[in-house]
């Protein structure tokens, strides 16, 4: 019995790749139904009149671009299908890069013109400072877009002049930064806000679900899955969920089993 | 001889690398041109990071100590096009010498400085300067810290809601949330001895407290598993090209 | 700004009509009997509200525009507000008030506006359906004005003072009674079985320092639990090694750990390569702990400070050597895995509190204090308010209603 | 000499958080024009922060391969990946760093090709590990831990599809686990923790926290 317990660890990795890739070559769908928080978001964006503007804060580094990426571009395509204009910005040097492939890709596939139907604004750093600068005057925080255009006469930005305006606020954290999003930012200067997060911190995030702080919450994969069935555009999150299904359940039964065997050989260490 | 077999198990894996990615680029499933040897690279990189695995070796620590490079340069040049040049060198800066009908803003010289003086940090003689800075900085952010949080985590988190009304099930979850919250802020009062009624009541925060971290638990193995499938999708899909 | 918001609302505007343009016939419309408008109290001196009584014949199809004028005598032509009748009722009025919100430098420009000091305005409410428009008789007038305290925070600003004052007299009390009572925290008990063990075996503990630098609390924490480990180990003679990622705190360690040894009377026991850089980076440095951990399989192991994502493997290669292992941290992501491959787990603020309990410091010993009455307030609160609200009495949330 | 080493930036923690918290509850425009200042000017101090970090990186390794620490080697690799990054940064597709960022340039594709996947398969390892520790680690050796566990199979199988087809009831069970008692235990874990915060920065402010100022007196 010990050793089965003891078998190399490496075994178990190609159980884990198995796990993964046959799903993923064979495909089989499973059914993704939306959660209640996950419509929370969809449904406020479907809500949204022609030309309302909403802010989509990519606040995530490519160390969490497989769970957040495949929500914000789910998203993303939502916006534009509903012709809401998209104003797009990131905490995160490092998803400076990630934020403006997705925002530009999802535009130029709806025929958005950059400036006049969305714009990628950068990053900046400062997190809380950077969110009360732009609750007090958006022109100020960020005075130049991502390719260097001034922000003043923007076409996007009219009608915009700090975090109050904007009909719908969207952060995308693999960090603390949604805390900040509320304390410094919702809460200050009113507005609606939804979150997409890593499923590493989506627990944490309930509180705020139950206090109407954030009227909406997609957590990892499987909340862009959810998203990506609601607006009716499968893609990669979807193709994720039998993969997903099945490590699951493999990792349950690893569970299931070391434990029995733990309790059979008489629980010594 | 354990070495010897590492050796000749490394060379074997490079010369399939070699041999998939040339056969794709000569058949044209993937281009000569940036985007097939992107791809190509990016395959090395992941791939170099999950030698990992098998264990801690030298085309690991490569890959990833070329990572960090190239990350903190990418965080450099990244700080420069979007926070240094607008904020500093094109205000403050360019107005200076070149007239570019805006008058520089002598205004930015305050920031300005105090951001140099907290790199002064690293000198031995003028590393005072730098508290300057950051009493600055830790200082604002302590003050808008502390009423924001009141406000947002404190009042706005205390719900009041009734526990009797004319939904059992709702009730039972009010009452299961009150228990919680108390409890839990019980278990982590320190100025008095966990026993009898505070005892017990802690116990509780503790149960509490193991569901909420089996539930952290369970989401952030769905979490790892995410960034595993992202990963081999890109392998299988992008790279290999075995399904769409 | 007022472009887009007029398309917008005549956009709605011919949605509306082509569905209901028969639905009215031949109702008059009663106008509101009064118009009032004031300076927005608790603002920054840029909105005036208006405030109205509700008038009979409000319906979906019967709306209430609002112009405003720089003048008395008007003309009045610059639409400020257009919205259903039957909408923005005043809070807690019962539908018998409307209220609304405005900010009336938004529609003008700034030089046709007064110099010099805010202007009036002059607000003129007109009820309007697809048959008729009926202006309300009065015009309504006010100034912005800029307020200097928001009373709707008085709460939140009282909230700041008492806990100012606590945290301030409880770090005074601490300083002259040192002995301010903390609860035991049973993990630490365990850290002596553990240091008993590792000698009567005859093997290294090991000290497994977090990722955080000395900026954070955390690490302050588990240094100072590291000092009194460290005497512990110098009594039993036992070998202490401790791995660390961060150059500061490795050399704050070296520091308590020789100062320890000279507190214990085994100045001669301390070896300075057993404080060691295991790594500069998170998975080198779990590569090297690991390696460290099946090299010289110590009998005990202690993770304390801020890990990250690194906590599962480290606690796992432990719990595969046989190891005794407690960990301490306020990580909550990472908790999980400590407790399910730890024999004890100091969870969160526990940390804190054992590093106070250890080391005395009045600081933590204070503002810890401080801290519990603000919880032991904030149950008290909780209880208190749930129950009085069931009996329909909601003083309480009143009072705390977040403004 | 002290007073400009240790008073001045006490008096100037204790001035600006002072301010600061004060004007959360000052509407008049005053009022949010400083903030509005400030913390402009915040913006621009944190934004020099990342010379910190390079100094730190470089520093740390520049030491590793001065004193020929183990493993020195790999530390060239280091200054090798950050140097190319700039360079190409710096070169900006041919337009050079005064002008604006130029999209598609090399920068560009390193950050694609190098960071991006460098940087998602770092984590995506411990998939691995996580598999492999719920083989051999994970173990109900106590009652709290037991019910960690459940708690945690219950959510892991009632959050993905397949839950539904190997018991109807898992989902609506787990959603219940995760806003009722999970729901319930972050939110004290979050006013704690808050408290803790505001303790913190209320020390600050007085002065009697200064482990941000550094060593050395």
């Amino acid at each position: 019995m010990d050793r089965l317990l003891g078998i190399d660890r490496r075994i178990i990795f190609i159980f884990v790749a198995a796990a993964i890739t046959i799903p993923l070559i064979i495909r089989f769908e499973l059914p993704v139904p939306a959660t209640k928080d996950v419509k929370g978001i969809y449904d406020k964006i479907n809500s949204l009149p022609d030309d309302s503007h909403i802010l989509i804060s990519f606040d995530y580094d490519p160390a969490s671009k497989e769970e957040l990426q495949p929500m914000a571009i789910a998203l993303l395509h939502h916006c534009f299908r509903k012709n809401v204009k998209v104003i797009g910005m990131t905490l995160n040097p490092g998803g400076s890069g990630l934020a403006d492939k997705a925002i530009t890709e999802a535009g130029e596939e709806y025929n958005k013109k950059y400036k006049e139907d969305y714009v990628f604004l950068g990053y900046k750093t400062g997190v809380e400072l950077v969110m009360i600068n732009m609750g007090e005057n958006i022109y100020s925080a960020f005075p130049n877009d991502f390719n260097g255009n001034p922000t003043a006469d923007l076409p996007v930005l009219k009608g915009v002049q700090s975090l109050h305006d904007f009909d719908y606020v969207i952060d995308l954290a693999s960090g603390s930064s949604i805390e900040a999003w509320i304390a410094f930012a919702k809460e200050k200067y009113k507005f609606d806000l939804g979150a997409g997060c890593t499923a590493v911190i989506s627990p944490d995030m309930y509180p705020f679900l139950q206090s109407d702080q954030l009227n909406g919450l997609m957590s990892g994969l499987k909340g862009a899955a959810e998203y990506e069935t609601l607006i009716n555009r499968k893609s990669s999150a979807v193709a994720g969920m039998s993969p997903q299904s099945a490590v699951h359940v493999l990792v349950v039964l690893f569970i299931l089993f070391g434990n029995t065997l733990y309790f059979l050989s008489g629980r010594k260490k | 001889m354990i070495k010897n077999r590492e050796v000749s198990i490394t060379t074997w894996i490079l010369v399939a690398f070699c041999i998939i990615n040339i056969f794709f680029l000569v058949t044209g499933k993937l281009g000569f041109d940036a985007k097939g040897l992107g791809i190509i690279t990016a395959v090395a990189f992941t791939l170099a990071m999950y030698s990992f695995l098998y264990k801690d070796n030298p085309v690991f620590k490569i890959a990833e100590n070329l990572f960090v490079g190239v990350a903190m340069g990418y965080w450099i040049i990244i700080t420069w096009f979007n926070i240094l040049k607008p904020d500093v060198f094109e205000t403050l800066i360019v107005p200076f010498f070149n007239d570019t009908g805006n008058a520089p803003q002598y205004i930015v010289i305050i920031p300005t400085l105090l951001g140099i003086f907290m790199l002064l940090r690293f000198s031995t003689k003028l590393s005072w300067l730098s508290r300057w800075s950051f009493a600055f900085v830790v200082g604002l952010g302590a003050g808008i810290t502390i009423p924001n949080f009141i406000h947002a985590f404190i009042l706005k988190q205390l719900s009041f809601d009734l526990l009797i009304t004319s939904n059992i099930l709702d009730n039972i979850n009010t009452f299961l949330i009150l228990l919680g919250v108390v409890s839990v802020l019980i278990y982590f009062f320190f100025s008095m001895e966990h026993k009898g009624v505070i005892g017990g009541v802690s116990k509780i925060g503790v149960w509490y407290l193991m569901i909420a971290f089996g539930a952290s638990f369970g989401f952030t193995v769905m979490a790892r598993m995410s960034l595993l499938i992202g990963r081999i999708q890109f392998l299988v899909r992008d790279w290999l090209g075995l399904i769409q | 700004m007022n472009k887009i918001l007029l398309t917008f609302i005549l956009s709605i505007l011919v949605l509306h009509n082509t569905s209901t343009a028969f639905a009215v016939g031949g109702n008059k419309l009663v106008p509101p009997s009064d118009f009032q408008a004031f300076d927005t109290p608790n603002d920054d001196g840029r909105s005036i509200s208006l405030r109205w009584p509700s008038s009979p014949s409000e319906s979906t199809e019967v709306e209430y525009v609002v112009y405003v004028s720089i003048r008395k005598s008007g003309p009045f032509n610059t639409e400020v507000l257009r919205i259903n009748s039957n909408t923005m009722y005043k809070e807690g009025s019962d539908s018998n008030f409307h209220y609304v919100e405005i900010k009336p430098e938004l529609f003008f420009n700034k030089e046709s506006v007064v110099t010099g000091g805010k202007p009036d305005y002059f607000f003129k409410l007109f009820m309007m359906s697809d048959i008729e428009n009926v202006a309300i008789k009065n015009i309504a007038s006010a100034t912005p004005k800029g307020n200097w305290f928001n009373w709707k925070k008085l709460n939140n600003f009282i909230i700041l003072i008492a806990f100012s004052t606590l945290v301030l007299l409880f770090i005074e009390h601490a300083k002259k009674n040192p002995n301010l009572y903390l609860r035991k925290i049973s993990g630490l008990d365990a850290i002596d079985e553990a240091l008993g063990r590792a000698t009567e075996m005859g093997k290294p503990v090991l000290f497994v320092h977090g990722l955080n630098g000395m900026g954070s609390i955390s690490t302050i924490a588990a240094v100072n639990i590291l000092g009194k480990i460290a005497i512990r180990v110098a009594e039993y003679d036992t070998t202490l090694k401790v791995s660390n990622i961060d150059p500061i705190v490795l050399s704050v360690s070296q520091e308590v750990i020789k100062e320890s040894y000279l507190e214990a009377g085994r100045p001669d026991a301390y070896v300075e390569d057993n404080v060691f850089m295991a790594a500069s980076e998170q998975f080198p440095y779990v590569a090297a702990v690991s390696g460290i951990m099946l090299r010289e399989k110590p009998a005990a192991n202690f993770f304390m400070g801020y890990f990250y994502a690194e906590s599962l493997i480290l606690a796992e290669t432990g719990a595969a050597t046989g190891a005794i292992q407690i960990a301490a941290t306020d990580s909550y992501t990472q908790l999980p895995f400590f407790i399910t491959t730890c024999d004890y787990t100091l969870i969160g603020e526990e940390l804190y509190a054992a590093s106070a309990y250890l080391s005395r410091e009045p600081l933590l010993l204070g503002s810890l204090r401080a801290q519990d009455i603000g919880k032991g307030i904030i149950i008290a609160v909780l209880v208190l308010g749930a129950v009085l609200a069931t009996f329909g009495i909601d003083f309480i949330s009143l009072i705390l209603k977040a403004g | 000499m002290n007073f400009f080493k240790r008073t001045i930036p006490l008096i100037i923690a204790f001035v600006m958080g002072v301010l600061m918290a004060f004007q959360y509850y000052v509407p008049h425009e005053a009022s949010q024009s400083l903030l509005k200042i400030v913390t402009r000017w915040g913006i621009t101090i944190a934004g020099f922060a990342v010379f910190i970090g390079v100094y730190s990186l470089f520093h740390l390794h520049w030491n590793k391969i001065k004193r020929k620490l183990p493993g020195w080697g790999y530390s060239i690799f280091v200054f090798f990946g950050a140097g190319i990054t700039v360079a190409f940064g710096l070169y900006n597709g041919g337009e050079f760093f005064w002008n604006d960022k130029q999209q598609g340039t090399m920068f560009d594709w390193m950050y694609f090709n190098v960071q991006v996947p460098a940087g998602a398969t770092m984590f995506s390892i411990l998939a691995f590990f996580m598999a492999s520790a719920a083989y051999r680690t994970f173990r109900a050796r106590t009652s709290e831990a037991t019910i960690l566990l459940v708690a945690a199979v219950i959510v892991m199988l009632g959050r993905v599809p397949v839950g539904t087809l190997l018991w109807e009831s898992l989902p609506p069970i787990a959603d219940w686990i995760m806003s009722v008692p999970n729901m319930a235990a972050k939110r004290g874990i979050l006013i704690g923790v808050s408290i803790g915060a505001i303790a913190t920065s209320l020390k600050i402010i007085f002065g009697i926290e200064r482990a941000y100022l550094g060593g050395g007196d």
